[in-house]
C-alpha cells in the first residue's frame, strides 16, 4: 500500500508532484515579478494607461456581455453550431427517439463485431 | 453485543435503512417546525455519512462485505438446503459501491447544510427535505446492491425523487416542463431496464448480480443476453447523460435549485457506476469486452466534445455548467472504457488499470468541483435572482467568498494544478494516450475549451463594473461550499489520500468480478 | 356534486369497498391479494365518495394532511417492523413459527389456510395497505384542488 | 426525414427481439433439448420457493411469501416509490402562495 500522504503520483511515463509544481510556480512569479519592477521604473505616463475596447476608448466601466464573448470562435464554428442547435430540438419525442436510436446502433455493432468473446 | 458491533455487522442494511426511515419521518416532523426538522434531517444525513465512511472502512480492511436482507445470519448468502442458489435479496459492498456510496452521502450531506439557507422561506420544505433523503437513499441503493431488481427499485426511487425535486422551483411552469421531461426520460429508461431484467430472469432464474455473471459464463453468451445488455447499457448511458442521449441534462440540471444540481450530477454518478458494475461483473466475463469498451470510449469522446462546445454558446449559467456535466461524464466513460477495452489483455495491467483509476478519480473530482460549482451558481442565483449571465457582472466587489469559491472550482475543472482535476485528468491524458494518441488530443482541447467557458462565466458574472448591489450569501451555504473546497485543495495536493483509500480498491474491485463472484456464491462468511 | 341516485349508490357501496378492500389486505398472506391491492381498492372508495359528492365538500370531511400522516405512518409500521428484525437481519421474519403473533405453523401442501400464521408478513400487508390508501387518496385530493386553485 | 428513421430504428430493434423470439436456441447436448425463448435454463430457485415458503415464512400464499418476505426490501422500496410520487405530486403541484417572492 502506497504511503497516502506522499503527495506525488508515478504514471505510466513519469512523476507527478503538486508540491514541486507549486514551488516552481511561486519561483516563476518572483522572477516574473522582478522583471515587472524593473520595467516599473522605466514606464512612461500618459497614453498607454487609458483604456481601449476594439479601438475604441471606454471609460472603464464598460462590461462584456457573456454573449459577445468568443465571437470570433463562434463564428468561426458557425456551420458547426448550426448542425447542433438544429440537433438540440428540446422535444420530448426527439429525446426518446435518439435513445432507441443508440440502442439498435449498439444491437448492429454487436451483431457485426460479435457479442460473444 | 455492543452497539459498535451492531453498527459494524449492519453496516450495510443500516445505510440505506436510516436515511430512508429519516425520509419517512420528515413530513411528522416538519408539524414540530422547521428548526427540529433541518435538525433531524441534518443529523440523518451525518450518520449516513458516517455509515458510507465505515463502509469504505470495512470494505478497505475486510474486503467485501455481503449482507443479506432477512438472513439468518445476515452473513449467510447462501442457505444451505437451496442447493447453491442465492435465495434472498443480497448487499454486495466492494471497493467500488463503497466509493459511490461515500460520494452520494457527502453531495447529500453538503446539498442538506447549503439549503438550510437557500430554501428559507419557500414553500413545501418537508417534502423537499423528505425527497431530498430519498434521494440519497436512491443513490446509496444503487452503489450498495447486488441485486438486479433491488438495482431497478432504487433506480426508480432515484428518477423519480430527482424529477420531483427538479420542479421545486416552480419558475413558471418552466422547471415543471423540466421536471417532467427527466420523469419521461427516466421512466422509459427504467422500463427497458425491467424489461432487460425479465430477460435475464427467465433465462437465467435469479436475480443476483453474481449468479447471473456465473450463470451466463457457464452457458455461454446467448442472443437474448445481447439484447438485455445493449438495453441495460444504453439505459444506464443515458441515465448518466451520455451524448446523443443528454438532451434531458441541460433542462433537469438548468431548472433545479443549485444544491439539486449538484445531487442529481452524483445520482448521474450513480447511474455511471450501474453502467461500470454492468459491465465489469455482470457481462464482463461472458461478453466481449473489447467491442464493449470501445462503445463506451466513443460515447465518451461524443459527450466530452459535443458537452463542452454546447457548453461555450449558453449563456444561462445553469445550463453551462450543465452541458460540461455531459464532458466531464465523457471523461469517466473514457477512462474506464479504456480500462475495459483492454480488460484480459496484457495492456491492462500496463495502461488499461491506471485508465480505470483516472476515470474513478475523475468521478470523486467531479462530485467536488461540479458540486462546488452548482452551488456557486446557485449562490449567484440567489442573490442576483437570474441566471442569465448577460444580466450579471461585478459581484466579485461583494460576494467575495463566493467568486473565491467559483475560482476554485472553475480552475480545478479545467485541470489547472494544483487543483484536483489536474491529477485525474493526467492520469487519463498518459494512460489513454497508449491506446490511441487521438483519445488523449481530443481530451486535451476538451480541456481547454472547458477553461475557456469558466473563464467567460468568470468574466461576465463576477468581473466588470458593479451592477448589483447585493451582499455575501449566507453562512450555510459558505460552509456548504468551503467543505468541497476544502477537498479539492486537499485531493490536489494530496492525491494519494484519495487514491489510496478510495479509488485504487474501486478500481481494483471493478476489475475483479471472480473475486466478487466467488465472495457471494462461494461459501458463506 | 352528482345527482342524488349517484350519492346514494356512493353511500350504498363505500362501506363494500371498504370491507373487500379491508379483506383483501387482512388476507394477504393466504390469497391471492395484499397490501399494495387492497389499499387501492379502498383509495376507489375515497375516489367513488369524491366523484359523488364533489372534492369541495369533500374537503371538510378529509383533510390532506391527515392522509399524508395516514401514508407516513403506514410505511413507519413497514420500516419499523423490518427494524425489528434487526437483531438477526433487516427484514428478518422473527414472528413466522414462533408461536406469538400470526405465529402458527403451517403445513406443507393445500390447506384452507388460518389467519394466525405468517409471522411478519399481515402486519406489512397491513401497513402498506394503510400506505397506499393514504398515498393514492392523497393524489387524488392533490390533483382536484390544483385543478380547482388553477381555474378560479 | 424523421419519420422514416424513426421506422428504420424500429424495425432494427424489432428484428432482433423477433429474432430472439424464433431462434432455436441453445443446444443442451445431455437431454437433448433446445432452450427456445419462454423455456428456462434453470428452475432451481422456483422449485425452492414452492417447496420451502410454507414452512419457512409460514404463509399459504407463497407470493405473498415472497413479495414480502424473501424480496420483502423490494417491496419497502416499491413501497417508498409511492411515496416519492405522493411527494412529486405535492411538490409539483404547490400552489406559490407561501413562498417568498
Amino acid at each position: 500500500m502506497m504511503n497516502p500522504f506522499n503527495p506525488s503520483i508515478s504514471t505510466p511515463s513519469g512523476i507527478w508532484n503538486p508540491l514541486v509544481w507549486i514551488l516552481v510556480f511561486l519561483l516563476s512569479l518572483l522572477i516574473a515579478y522582478v522583471i515587472y519592477l524593473k520595467g516599473e521604473k522605466q514606464r512612461k505616463k500618459g497614453m498607454q494607461e487609458e483604456i481601449f475596447l476594439s479601438g475604441n476608448k471606454a471609460d472603464g466601466n464598460t462590461h462584456i456581455k457573456a454573449s459577445n464573448i468568443g465571437w470570433g470562435y463562434l463564428e468561426a464554428m458557425k456551420g458547426y453550431y448550426k448542425l447542433m442547435r438544429d440537433i438540440h430540438t428540446g422535444i420530448i419525442n426527439d429525446y426518446v427517439g435518439w435513445f432507441l436510436g443508440v440502442l439498435a446502433t449498439m444491437l448492429l455493432i454487436f451483431l457485426f463485431w460479435g457479442g460473444v468473446r | 453485543m455492543s452497539v459498535w458491533d451492531f453498527i459494524i455487522t449492519n453496516a450495510p442494511a443500516l445505510a440505506i435503512a436510516v436515511p430512508l426511515l429519516g425520509a419517512f419521518l420528515t413530513p411528522l416532523i416538519y408539524r414540530a417546525g422547521r428548526k427540529t426538522a433541518l435538525i433531524w434531517v441534518l443529523s440523518v444525513l451525518g450518520f449516513t455519512e458516517f455509515l458510507a465512511l465505515l463502509l469504505v472502512y470495512l470494505v478497505n480492511t475486510y474486503g467485501i462485505q455481503v449482507y443479506v436482507f432477512g438472513g439468518n445470519p445476515s452473513t449467510l448468502a447462501i442457505p444451505p438446503d437451496s442447493g447453491g442458489i442465492p435465495i434472498r435479496i443480497i448487499f454486495t459492498v466492494d471497493g467500488m459501491s463503497a466509493f459511490t456510496a461515500l460520494i452520494s452521502s457527502t453531495i447529500g450531506l453538503v446539498a442538506g447544510i447549503y439549503s438550510v439557507a437557500s430554501e428559507k422561506g419557500r414553500g413545501a420544505q418537508d417534502k423537499f427535505f423528505a425527497l431530498l433523503l430519498l434521494l440519497v437513499v436512491g443513490m446509496m441503493g444503487m452503489a450498495l446492491t447486488g441485486d438486479l431488481f433491488n438495482f431497478f427499485v432504487f433506480l426508480e426511487i432515484n428518477s423519480l425523487s430527482a424529477a420531483a425535486l427538479v420542479s421545486y422551483r416552480i419558475h413558471g411552469g418552466k422547471a415543471v416542463e423540466a421536471a417532467f421531461k427527466y420523469a419521461v426520460v427516466s421512466s422509459i429508461g427504467a422500463l427497458m431496464i425491467l424489461f432487460a431484467i425479465a430477460i435475464l430472469y427467465g433465462e437465467y432464474d435469479a436475480l443476483n448480480m453474481a449468479m447471473i455473471a456465473e450463470r451466463m459464463y457457464q452457458t455461454g453468451f446467448s442472443a437474448m443476453d445481447m439484447i438485455a445488455m445493449a438495453l441495460i447499457v444504453v439505459t444506464l448511458a443515458m441515465k448518466c447523460g451520455a451524448v446523443p442521449m443528454h438532451y434531458w441534462v441541460p433542462d433537469g440540471y438548468g431548472e433545479a435549485p443549485g444544491e439539486i444540481s449538484a445531487m442529481i450530477m452524483v445520482a448521474s454518478q450513480a447511474s455511471l457506476y450501474g453502467l461500470f458494475r454492468m459491465c465489469f461483473t455482470v457481462f464482463g466475463l461472458s461478453a466481449n469486452t473489447h467491442s464493449l469498451g470501445w462503445f463506451l470510449i466513443i460515447l465518451g469522446l461524443l459527450s466530452m466534445f459535443i458537452g463542452v462546445t454546447m457548453a461555450f454558446l449558453q449563456h444561462d449559467i445553469k445550463r453551462l455548467m450543465a452541458y460540461h456535466s455531459v464532458s466531464q461524464t465523457g471523461y469517466m466513460l473514457l477512462g474506464v472504457g479504456v480500462g475495459l477495452a483492454t480488460l484480459g489483455t496484457s495492456a491492462f495491467n500496463q495502461y488499461g488499470l491506471f485508465a480505470m483509476e483516472g476515470g474513478i478519480f475523475h468521478i470523486l473530482n467531479n462530485m467536488l468541483y461540479k458540486g462546488l460549482l452548482f452551488l456557486t451558481a446557485g449562490a449567484i442565483i440567489y442573490r442576483v435572482g437570474t441566471s442569465d449571465l448577460n444580466k450579471m457582472g461585478g459581484l466579485a466587489h461583494t460576494m467575495k467568498f463566493t467568486a473565491i469559491f467559483y475560482l476554485i472550482g472553475a480552475l480545478a475543472i479545467a485541470g489547472i494544478p494544483p487543483f484536483n482535476g489536474f491529477v485525474s485528468k493526467l492520469m487519463i491524458y498518459e494512460s489513454v494516450y497508449q491506446l490511441n494518441p487521438f483519445l488523449a488530443v481530443v481530451a486535451a482541447i476538451v480541456s481547454m475549451l472547458t477553461l475557456a467557458s469558466f473563464l467567460k462565466v468568470f468574466h461576465s458574472a463576477f468581473m466588470g463594473p458593479k451592477l448589483y448591489n447585493v451582499k455575501e450569501v449566507p453562512k450555510s451555504m459558505l460552509i456548504a461550499m468551503g467543505i468541497l473546497s476544502f477537498f479539492i485543495v486537499l485531493f490536489g495536493i494530496f492525491p494519494n489520500i484519495a487514491m489510496t483509500y478510495l479509488v485504487a480498491p474501486a478500481a481494483h474491485a471493478l476489475a475483479d468480478p471472480v473475486g466478487y463472484i466467488t465472495r457471494v456464491l462461494g461459501g458463506g462468511a | 356534486m352528482m345527482s342524488k341516485i349517484v350519492r346514494t349508490q356512493a353511500n350504498f357501496l363505500y362501506p363494500f369497498i371498504l370491507i373487500f378492500g379491508f379483506y383483501i389486505v387482512a388476507h394477504g398472506h393466504l390469497t391471492p391479494g395484499g397490501g399494495f391491492q387492497g389499499g387501492a381498492v379502498i383509495a376507489t372508495g375515497i375516489a367513488l365518495v369524491i366523484v359523488a359528492y364533489g372534492y369541495d365538500r369533500v374537503k371538510s370531511w378529509i383533510k390532506k394532511s391527515t392522509l399524508t400522516a395516514t401514508e407516513s405512518i403506514g410505511l413507519l409500521c413497514f420500516i419499523l417492523t423490518a427494524f425489528i428484525g434487526l437483531s438477526t437481519s433487516f427484514f428478518y421474519n422473527f414472528l413466522a413459527n414462533s408461536g406469538l403473533l400470526f405465529g402458527d405453523k403451517v403445513s406443507y401442501g393445500a390447506n384452507p389456510g388460518y389467519l394466525n400464521t405468517a409471522g411478519t408478513l399481515p402486519i406489512m400487508n397491513l401497513a402498506v395497505g394503510v400506505e397506499v390508501l393514504g398515498g393514492l387518496g392523497v393524489i387524488l385530493m392533490y390533483m382536484l384542488s390544483y385543478g380547482k386553485e388553477v381555474s378560479k | 426525414m424523421r419519420n422514416i428513421l424513426m421506422l428504420i430504428v424500429f424495425l432494427t430493434i424489432i428484428s432482433f427481439f423477433m429474432y430472439v423470439a424464433i431462434n432455436p436456441g441453445d443446444f443442451n447436448s445431455q437431454t437433448g433439448e433446445h432452450f427456445v425463448f419462454g423455456s428456462p435454463k434453470f428452475t432451481d430457485m422456483d422449485n425452492y420457493f414452492i417447496h420451502n415458503a410454507q414452512n419457512q415464512t409460514g404463509a399459504n400464499n407463497v407470493v405473498t411469501s415472497i413479495v414480502f418476505d424473501y424480496r420483502g426490501f423490494d417491496t419497502l422500496g416499491e413501497a417508498s416509490v409511492l411515496f416519492t410520487a405522493v411527494l412529486g405530486v405535492g411538490l409539483a403541484l404547490r400552489l406559490l402562495r407561501g413562498d417568498k417572492k
